[in-house]
Formats: C-alpha cells, structure tokens, sequence
C-alpha cells in the first residue's frame, strides 16, 4: 500500500477541492488517518473505492467518537521583556477546542488484500449541526453501522436510505454513547442488595465514564 | 439414485442409536444428582475467603485494602474497612475487614479480584450448587460464608493453593528476616527504630 | 437358566404348532382370549336386562365394551409411544431420554416411564388459554372434530384374528372417508386462532394433507384390486398362508413393495410427521395450526396425532405387512393380536427413526413431490399390478415388475427437482 | 465480474424489492417473527411482509439484548472489559479475547511471547471447531432436523469445553487471555489431551457428513437459497465464512498474518455459488483446515514464559492513540478499536461485531424466497445475539 501523505496527494489531485488532513497517532500501532470535509467525502470514497491501485472496497468497521468540548488548561514557558530584561515567565494558557462528533472508517482492500485506510468525517459541532455525508451509497456495509452511529451518538447521516434508530428502541430520545449523557430515570428499578454497592461505587466517582 | 444420502443417513443414526448402548464414547452426559462429572482443577466458580488456623474470623488473610473492590468489572465486592486492627499471620498489626460481603447474583466469575489480590487471600470457589428461593439476599454472601479455610483451598485446587502457600512462606521468610534484621539494628543502635509499615492498598 | 427355559419352551411351542400337539387349544384359547372375555362380558351384561331389551342391549353393550376396549389400549399405547419416541430419539442423539420420572415421593424412577402420566397431569391442570380475538366457538371444537374421526377409523382395523370392531364390506373405503374429516379439523383450529403462524400452518396442513391422500389411496388400490376385497378383513385373509419361503404378504411382491414404500410415505405426510411436519414446523412456524392451544386442548391434538399415527400404521400393516398374521406359521403359536402390535412397533419405530434423521422439505418441494414423484409412481403401480395378475407365476413376472417399478422411480427422482440440478459440489481451495 | 463494475449503482441490491403497484401481488401478509420465535437464535425479530409465503419485504430489528458494552467498557478499566468480551459472542470468547488483546497490544505496543502466541492459536481454532460444529447443527435444526445433527455437535462440543475448562476454569466465559500473553500455562496433560480430541475429531467430522452432505432433503433445501454474490458481498462488508462461501479469497488469518498464522500451512476453502449449502460446506471444510493448524501447532509448542513482562495487570495506562485490532473470529472479522488519552479507561471503545455487519445483507438474500427459507438464511449467517446487540 502507498503510504499515507501519497494517498492524500492522489485524493487531491483526483477530487478537486477535496480538503484532506492528515490525523497523526502517536501509540505504537502508528496508524494515523485522514479526515476528509464533508462536502467532498462521497467523492473522495468513490474514488477511493475505484482507483485500482488503492480499490478500498471493503469498509470493515463504521464508528462514532464523541469529542466534547474541552478546556485545556497549560502552563507554556515564554520570554518575555520584563521590565527591559530578557526572562522566562509561566502563563497559563487557556485553549478551548471546540465540541464535534466523529466518524471513523476503517477501509481495506479484498481485492488487492492491504488497509487499513482510517477516514474520518467531522460535524461542526454537537448540538444542531450534525451533519455527515453517508457512505452507504458507496459501502453497503455502512447501512447498519451508520445506523448505529446514528442511533448511540446522534450523527445524522444525509443520504443515508433507511436512518432510523437500531439498538435502542424508535420512542427513545437521547443518545447513550455521548459522554454527557445521562441515565434515565429507570422505571423498572427495583431493589436489590447490591444497591449500596452501586451507591458507593456511584460516591466514590467510579460510576461516571473517563474519569 | 434418490434416496442414497438419506438411506446413509438413517444408517448413521442407527448406527448411534446402537453404538449409544454400547460405546463409553457415545453417552457423554450422565444422569446429574445421581452422577457427577470430576471438575477440571482449573474450575472457578464464585469467590471465597482463605483463612488460616481454625478461627475463621482471626485467621482471614484479607487485609480490607479493597483492590478488588475497585477492580470487580460488575462491582459486586463491598467492603467496610476496620477501624482497629488485628495481627495477620505474620503477626503485623493489619486492617481487617468489618464487612464483606459479594453478590454472587451479580458475581460473573471472572476471577480479576483473585489476580489482583496481593495477599493470597481471596480465591475462586467450585461450589456451583447455589439456589436459592430468596431473590433478594439468598445471594449476597457475607463474611462468614465467604471465609473458608486453606485446606478447602489445598482440596478443591491443590497446585494453585501449594503455590500460594509458597508465596507466603517467603514473605513470611522475608518479613521475619527483616525483622531479625531491624532487631539486629535496633540492638546495634540501641535505639528504637520506626516499625516498618504495612503494606496498604496500591 | 431363564433363557435356556425360554428357548426350550419356545422349541416346544412350535413343535406343537408344527405338529398339532398338546399345546394348539392352549395357543388358540390365548390367541382368543379378547374375543371370548367380550362375548362373557356382553351376554353376562346383556343378561340383566329384560328378555325383550335383549337384542338391543347386546348390540350397544358390545360397541361400548369395543370402543372402551380401543380408546383405552391405543390411548396407553399413545402414553408409552411418547416416552419410547424421547427415548430411541435420546438415543439416536447419543442422550438419556427422560428417565427421571417415577413414582413421587419415592425413589422408584420407572426408567422414565411415568413421564406420560407427569405429561397427562400437566396438560389437565394447565391453564387453558383461549385468544381474546379466537372464535370461541371453532376454536373449542376443533381439537375435539379432530380426535373423533381418528377414533371412528379404528373401527375397521383388525388387530387380531376375529378382532375388529365393524367389519365393514367397504372397510378400506370407510377408513379413508373418515380420515379426511381430519383436515376440517385442521383448518377450524388455523382458522379460529387468529393467529397468522397458526394460519399459515393450517394453509400448509390443508395444501399438504389434500395432495397426499391422493398418492395414499393409489398406493393402496392395487391391494384391494389384487384381494378383490374392500373389507380389511378380506385383504388380511388374502394374505394368509406361505409363498415360497416368504409369506404371502403383499409387501414380498415388487408391486408391493413400491406400494409399501409409497404408502408410508404418504402415510408420514398425512399424518404430519417429520419430514413432512410442515404445518406444524417449529423453527418456521412456532407450531403451526395449533400455536395458540395449550393445555388439554394442545393434548388432545397431540393424541389426535399419534393415534392418527398408529391407525394408518395399522391400515399399513394390513394391506401390506399381512396384518395379524405371524410370519412364518411356526411362530403361529403366538397369539394374532402380539403380532399385530409388534409389527406396529416397529412401524413406529421407522417414524422416530426418520424424524431422528431428516430435516425437514420446503412447501413447494413438498407439493412437487406429491404431485410430479409419488402420483405418477402409483399410476404406474397400478399397471405394475395389473401386468403381475395377468402374467403366470415365474421369474420373467418377476423381473418384468421390478423393472416396472425401477425404471420409472430413477426417471422421476432425476427430475425431481426441477431445473436445479442438486448434487454434490466439489470445493476449490485458496493458498 | 469485476467488482468494481458490480457495485456502480446507487445502492446495491440483489433484487428490487415488489412493490404492489406492480400488481402481481396478493393480499400481504405481515407477520413478526421473533423476538420469542424458535429459531431466530435468540431474541432478534424479523417484520416480514409476505406474498403467500413469499418474502416482500424483510426488516431486521434487533437490540433486545443492548446492554451498551461499550459504554460500560468506557468507565472500565482495560483489563476489566476483558471479562465483558467473553459475553459478546458467547460461543466463542477464546476468540473475543484475543481480539480485544489483539487491539490493546497494539495500541501499548506489547509483544507477546511466542509459546503464548501458540496457545492463543490453539485455543482459538478450537473455538472455531466448536462453533463451526454446532452452527452446522443450529442450521440443520432451523431446517426441522429434530436436533440430531445438533446433539453430535454438542457432543463434540463438551470435549472442547472440558479442555476449556481444564486450561481457564470456565467452560464458556474463558476470559484467559490478557495483554501480553495468557493467564496461565497450560496445566499438566492438557496438550496431550487436547492431540487425543484433534486425533478423534476427524471421526466426528466423517460421521457427521455421512448423516448431513449427501442427503436429498438438505440439498435441495439449501443449494440456490439465500444466494450472495461475491460483489455484493465485498461491498457489504461480509466476512468470515459467508464471504468465503461467495468465493471472495479473504481470510484474515492469511491477510494480516496476525499471532503466529504464517507458520502453518492451511488452505482456504472456497465456495462458488454463495449460497446456503457453500456456507455450510465452506464451515465444513474450515473445519478439517483447522485441525491441520492444531496438528501442528500442538506438534510445535514451545516451552517458555507466556507473559511479556512489560505487561502490567493493574494501573494499566497507555500512551494516548489509538488502534485498530482486528482477527478472522469464526463468524467473520472481529475488529476492536480502542482510543486512548492516557487514562486507565479506554476513552473510545469500539466492537465490530462480525454478526451483526453481516446481518446488512440479510433483506436481500431473503426477498423472493419462502418463509422456510428465511430461517435457514437466517441460520447461515451465524448470528449471537450477545454480539448483535452487545
């Protein structure tokens, strides 16, 4: 397979006014990505799946991750002239990065036996703008999993042929994988002597996702 | 011809239905309460507590560090630490757990908290017959009928207990030498020397 | 020993038989013991009524002790054929077979044998549900319209010598009338339940049951042109006495041993057994026509079926298997109604057998193979029978009617399923 | 055929679906099927619309069993969701475990010792023995057979458990594999035990093709059912045994080369018309494939620790990233995806569910057949609910 920054050249130069970045991975399984924009990311896929050097044909796996926004507080060392003289000062830099949801294609190549290609596709954000392209049209094997990405994250897949929830059921409202969800009050509860168990797990912060 | 592979299938099954008055091989399920199938000595079931000596309530090994509480995936360990102490079998003051009990409804025998236990003192079980009418606490075990004692350990998984029993003996060994050790020190100095701390949770 | 008692025993018995010795009143006494014990019973009975009732009375006491007599024998047959069925199909999978219930409070297991008991008592104390939308009234009946017609077919079978409730000049006539009943019985309960697996089961179990009484009666005519008898007592005595080294059954015949085999085949899809369970199919259709009965209702449909099961098996066994005839006549010495039932067993056994074997056929291969494979098969078998009456007894009669039945069974299983040709494959593999 | 030139259209699909302007149609039917039907394998439903009893339309619901693993595996630390991976697919947690090692130790960039690597090669192709066995006899059940074939299955099934059970104390929830290595070494006999069972497997494999392959009723039952074409199946992420059975040459053991899968030699069983009857021989023949591996692999076993010794059981923290781990699982392409930030929880964690992907499929190998049909299509495709819905 050529390596990645090839392929991003080859997406570019195929698909005009394609924007493609590249997303590094610092883990020692070095598989880095690309993240494709929106408007051009059928086309990118379709080239994707032709071109018959790369003919990733396969999509294997569709999923959603949940980036919330964050405050990133740190400390970065700067010069600064104080008083004329040169010194290094603390500040505390304050970066906020924006909330989106996205979704991650891993692609291989039955015919040609090589991949993955990790593609991903951003919303703006994680409230009213939610918006994705569907690669079914190109990937049947997308339809149950966007489907899915849909139902657990709350990404609306345009162009998708059949966008309805999956796993939970149609009268359900919230999104379960996001990471502000929250438990809904739960109307078959009964007790039981776990309770004080799940009580103290619950105080002591170990039932809250990430923390 | 038709109705060759369906005449070698009906010969196939006669042939077991035969071969299963006969062949050893053939019946492999026996008739359960009346017979039984040995465990594998592999075979966990639910957890318990190991206790030393006689006394169930002074010879339990379980310091109340509650590493397993933390790491159970389903979270059925609840512990309650002691507020004094007691002497372990190293004879060091410890922590002993005031409660302790595990929700073997909840329980799904994965065995983390016996990987995680520094202290040889929780292991699995192979007692599987648990049923029970009483939904709501016929499950919840608690500490005295978690605690049972190392031969039980030494009868239901003789390697693993030899092996474990080794691990204490030679931090017993070490334990004592180093007491043997500040002893030395503490008569050398002739002054008293800070007793060496217990080991507590991670 | 025990078995060397017996075999003596046994050596004796038939030297009796052979030689007319000490022991033929005993055998015949024995061999006719049901009839006389009825004929005590009925005059003892018909005896405490007025001289003038007499007539009347001997007439309904013997149907009532005659139809007590068959519900109660084939209804515990119908007990002991569920417990050997889990069993011998336990067995065939390499299992047990229930062998826990016994005796309670003890710890008497019985081998399982009080499992149809348990079951019984089940059924009778098990709430009975009835669907808020169900036609109450069909819905009721059905179970009921289909054990009554089972029942009245018992009525020209014989099991033994002299053993048989209404020997009917059109016996073989009757018994397929009355069988047809059956399907009624099918479609009220589909209908009824308002169930769309129960509907699609009784659509199936009519589409089924209609298409496979034809191929039935064909298979059967060529018994009754040869006997030239419609009585089933006229085709058992047809069938008496040796031919050659084997009886003189219909089935050591090439014409009837092609009817046998087709007669039970159609036998199992009357009769909805594997692997012609279609209407009743669990992994498609829960259970067919009768999903929405439980209780006694769902037992009743059960007995319906079983006895529905030995009463073709009984029919099986007399136009084809000599009916109550021992094989050889120095095994005549056993009474009449022991081989009856003993060839019964094992035309049972030959059901469990298949439905420990086969999965089950597809609707449209079903009704492919009713109409394009077994219906053809018994036109054919018709001449076959005809060219065997015409032709003198020799080996040419011989080879020409198994030639008559061989030749047309390959041609039509080659075609059987249709343009697709199914068959072994041969696999490719990849490095 | 070219995929490419197969997969030009829109959506791809086997057959357009009837609609009933086009006036061949009967009254519909509709009828649910599942989630409490005998053989839809657990509590999964179909909501079919019949023409007689001619599939219309077929719409796949599931999620009865969503119990959101991978929520839970977010608030847990990584070694604790090694636990949860067994209940995915419940048949064949030997496999899940691997996988999800598989993907932690990529994204940590631990390197397994290699007598571990041959345990978790053996211990996986005997799940895949187990479950290839007992889906033959799930499908042979959903096809009416009164459970026979399926009780031999079992039957061959329990030995392979009992040596489960002798090496990780658990029959079916096994959870033996960790990141690095195994759990524990294999205890005394278990190798030679294990040679016993691979020695008399064949027998079992003979009896049960003498019972099942050349019988009329299963050939004509499942030849030219539930046909998927191998384009169709590329582009709808098939895996596993059904994309082999459509004849696409795919097998992640010979692709990726993960574990140690270049040192034996296997070959992989093709089918050429992808229907119900490849899938089942195709699962068949992987079967006597598997046993080459085991031969060898239980020839070769080598002695040596079964840990890396970078590997740590508690306050297991990775480096922030991500990876994506995946296996050839019996029923298809097991993949984890695993995103770090360095915390002890795993912040994204990912299945895919070789089974639920290939249940995409399933509308359109079943429009235009018989509702009898639609279970055994059903039944081919290998599903478990636990990993379905997870």
């Amino acid at each position: 397979m050529e390596t990645l920054a090839q392929i991003k050249a080859r997406i570019e130069a195929a698909v005009a006014g394609a924007v493609v970045e590249m997303v590094p991975n610092d883990s020692p399984s070095g598989q880095h990505s690309l993240w494709v924009d929106n408007s051009h990311a059928v086309a990118v896929a379709q080239f994707l799946r032709e071109d018959p050097e790369l003919r990733f044909d396969f999509c294997s796996n569709v999923t959603g991750v949940d980036w919330p926004e964050t405050e990133r507080t740190e400390k970065v060392k700067t010069t600064r002239l104080v008083d004329g003289v040169e010194t290094s000062v603390e500040e505390i830099r304050k970066t906020k990065r924006p909330g989106f949801l996205e979704v991650v294609y891993h692609l291989y190549s039955v015919a040609l036996k090589h991949g993955p290609l990790i593609l991903r596709l951003r919303t703006e954000n994680r409230s009213d703008q939610v918006q994705v392209p569907s690669l079914t049209p190109v990937w049947r094997g997308c339809e149950f999993q966007e489907r899915e990405v849909f139902d657990l994250f709350g990404v609306v897949f345009t162009g998708h042929p059949d966008l309805r929830r999956i796993l939970m059921w149609d009268e359900f409202t919230d999104h379960p994988m996001r990471k502000d969800y929250v438990e809904p009050d739960d109307y078959e509860y009964e007790p039981t002597p776990h309770d004080e168990v799940l009580v103290k797990a619950r105080r002591s912060g170990r039932g809250e996702a990430g923390t | 011809m038709l109705g060759k592979g369906i005449i070698k299938g009906l010969a196939e099954t006669a042939r077991n239905f035969f071969g299963s008055f006969v062949s050893e091989r053939r019946l492999t399920t026996v008739p359960y309460p009346d017979a039984r199938q040995p465990l594998a000595e592999n075979t966990r079931q639910f957890p318990f507590l190991v206790y030393d000596g006689d006394d169930w309530e002074q010879g339990l090994r379980c310091v109340a560090c509650q590493i397993c509480e933390k790491e159970c995936p389903p979270q059925c360990i609840y512990i309650v630490k002691s507020k004094d102490k007691k002497p372990d079998y190293k004879g060091q003051m410890q922590f002993y757990p005031a409660v302790f009990d595990i929700d073997l409804a909840v329980c799904m025998s994965c065995q983390i908290c016996v990987e995680v236990c520094p202290f040889e003192s929780i292991k699995m079980d192979t007692e599987f017959e648990l049923s029970t009418a009483d939904r709501f606490g016929g499950l919840l075990f608690h500490k005295k009928q978690l605690a049972k004692p190392n031969a039980h350990y030494h009868r239901i998984h003789p390697t693993d207990a030899a092996a474990s029993d080794a691990v204490l003996a030679a931090e017993k060994a070490k334990q004592e030498a180093k007491a043997r050790a500040a002893a030395e020190a503490k008569a050398k100095a002739a002054a008293p020397a800070p007793v060496a701390p217990p080991p507590s949770a991670s | 020993m025990f078995p060397r008692r017996l075999s003596v025993f046994i050596l004796r018995q038939t030297l009796a038989a052979y030689f007319g010795g000490l022991g033929f009143y005993m055998t015949d006494a024995l061999d006719q013991i049901f009839v006389t014990t009825k004929q005590f019973l009925v005059a003892f009975l018909a005896g405490l009524f007025p001289p003038a009732w007499q007539p009347l009375a001997t007439l309904l006491i013997s149907a009532v002790v005659m139809v007590a007599a068959i519900i109660g024998v084939f209804a515990t047959l119908f007990a002991i054929t569920t417990v050997l069925e889990r069993k011998g199909l336990g067995r065939m999978q390499n299992r047990h077979g229930p062998n826990r219930v016994g005796i309670p409070f003890t710890q008497i297991r019985l081998a399982g044998f009080g499992q149809p008991a348990a079951d019984g008592i089940k059924a009778l104390i098990k709430e009975d549900v009835v669907p808020v939308a169900a036609d109450k009234v069909v819905h009721f009946l059905a179970p009921v319209v289909m054990v009554v017609p089972v029942i009245l077919a018992y009525a020209v079978l014989p099991v033994g010598r002299n053993m048989v409730a209404l020997d009917l000049d059109a016996g073989v006539l009757f018994f397929f009338a009355v069988g047809g009943a059956v399907e009624l019985a099918v479609f009220m309960a589909g209908w009824s339940s308002r169930n769309k697996y129960a509907l699609l089961g009784a659509m199936r179990a009519i589409a089924q049951m209609i298409s496979y009484e034809i191929p039935l009666i064909l298979a059967a005519v060529p018994v009754i042109m040869i006997a030239r008898s419609l009585s089933t007592t006229g085709i058992i005595a047809a069938q008496a006495g040796q031919a050659g080294f084997l009886p003189a059954w219909f089935v050591f015949t090439p014409w009837g041993f092609a009817g046998f085999v087709l007669f039970m085949i159609a036998a199992t899809a009357e009769s909805n057994r594997s692997p012609f369970d279609l209407p009743e199919g669990e992994s498609e259709l829960v259970a067919g026509y009768f999903t929405e009965y439980s209780g006694f209702k769902f037992a009743l449909f059960f007995l319906a079926e079983y006895l529905g099961l030995f009463v073709i098996s009984g029919l099986a066994i007399t136009l084809f298997l000599g009916g109550w005839h021992a094989p050889f006549p120095w095994l005549a010495w056993l009474p009449s109604w022991f081989w009856f039932f003993v060839k019964l067993l094992g035309l049972i056994f030959v059901f469990i057998w298949l439905r420990g074997t086969l999965p089950r056929l597809r609707l449209d291969q079903l009704m492919n193979f009713a109409w394009k494979f077994l219906l053809p098969l018994t036109l054919i078998n018709l001449l076959t029978v005809a060219v065997w009456h015409y032709l003198s007894a020799s080996g040419w009669r011989w080879a020409v009617c198994v030639l008559m039945v061989i030749v047309p069974y390959v041609a039509l299983g080659r075609g059987l399923w249709g343009h697709r040709r199914v068959r072994k494959r041969v696999y490719r593999y990849a490095e | 055929m070219s995929i490419a030139a197969a997969t030009n259209g829109k959506r791809h699909r086997l057959v357009p679906p009837p609609s009933p302007a086009d006036g061949a149609l009967g009254e519909l039917l509709e009828i649910s099927m599942g989630p409490q039907h005998p053989s839809t394998h657990g509590v999964f439903r179909m909501n079919l619309v019949l023409d007689g009893e001619r599939v219309v339309k077929l719409k796949p619901v599931f999620g009865y069993l969503h119990r959101n693993h991978e929520k839970i595996a977010e608030s847990m630390s990584y070694l604790g969701s090694m636990p949860y991976t067994d209940r995915l697919d419940y048949f064949c947690s030997l496999t899940n475990n691997w996988a999800y090692a598989l993907a932690v130790e990529k994204l940590a960039g631990l390197q397994v010792p290699e007598r571990a690597e041959y345990i978790r090669v053996i211990t996986a192709e005997l799940t895949r023995l187990q479950n290839h066995a007992c889906l033959g006899g799930f499908l042979l059940q959903d096809m009416g057979a009164s459970g026979t074939p399926l009780m031999y299955a079992f039957r061959e099934r329990e030995k392979i458990l009992d040596l489960f059970e002798a090496l990780t104390g658990a029959r079916m929830m096994c959870n033996y594999m960790r990141f690095g290595g195994c759990r524990c070494d294999l205890p005394p006999g278990w190798r030679e035990q294990a040679q016993r069972l691979v020695a008399e497997f064949p027998a079992f494999l003979d009896e049960f093709e003498a019972l099942l392959n050349e019988n009329e009723i299963l050939m004509a039952r499942t030849q030219g059912v539930g046909v998927l074409p191998a384009s169709l199946a590329v582009n709808a992420s098939i895996s596993g045994p059904m994309l082999r059975a459509s004849g696409v040459n795919y097998d992640i053991r010979k692709v990726d080369r993960y574990g140690i899968y270049d040192r034996f030699d296997f070959q992989v069983p093709l089918g050429e018309h992808g229907d119900v009857y490849d899938r089942y021989m195709v699962r068949i023949l992987e079967m006597r494939e598997s046993l080459k591996i085991l031969r060898a692999a239980l020839a070769d076993l080598p002695e040596g620790p079964i840990m890396d010794p970078k590997a740590r059981l508690r306050g297991f923290r990775p480096k922030p990233g991500e990876a994506y781990g995946r296996i050839e699982a019996p029923k298809g392409e097991l993949g984890f995806y695993l995103i770090s930030e360095g915390g002890p929880h795993p912040y994204r964690y990912r299945v895919r569910p070789p089974s639920f992907i290939n249940l995409t499929i399933l509308e359109d190998m079943c429009l235009g057949q018989l509702v009898a049909d639609v279970v055994i299509i059903l039944g081919s495709v290998d599903i478990v609910l636990g990993e379905v819905d997870r």
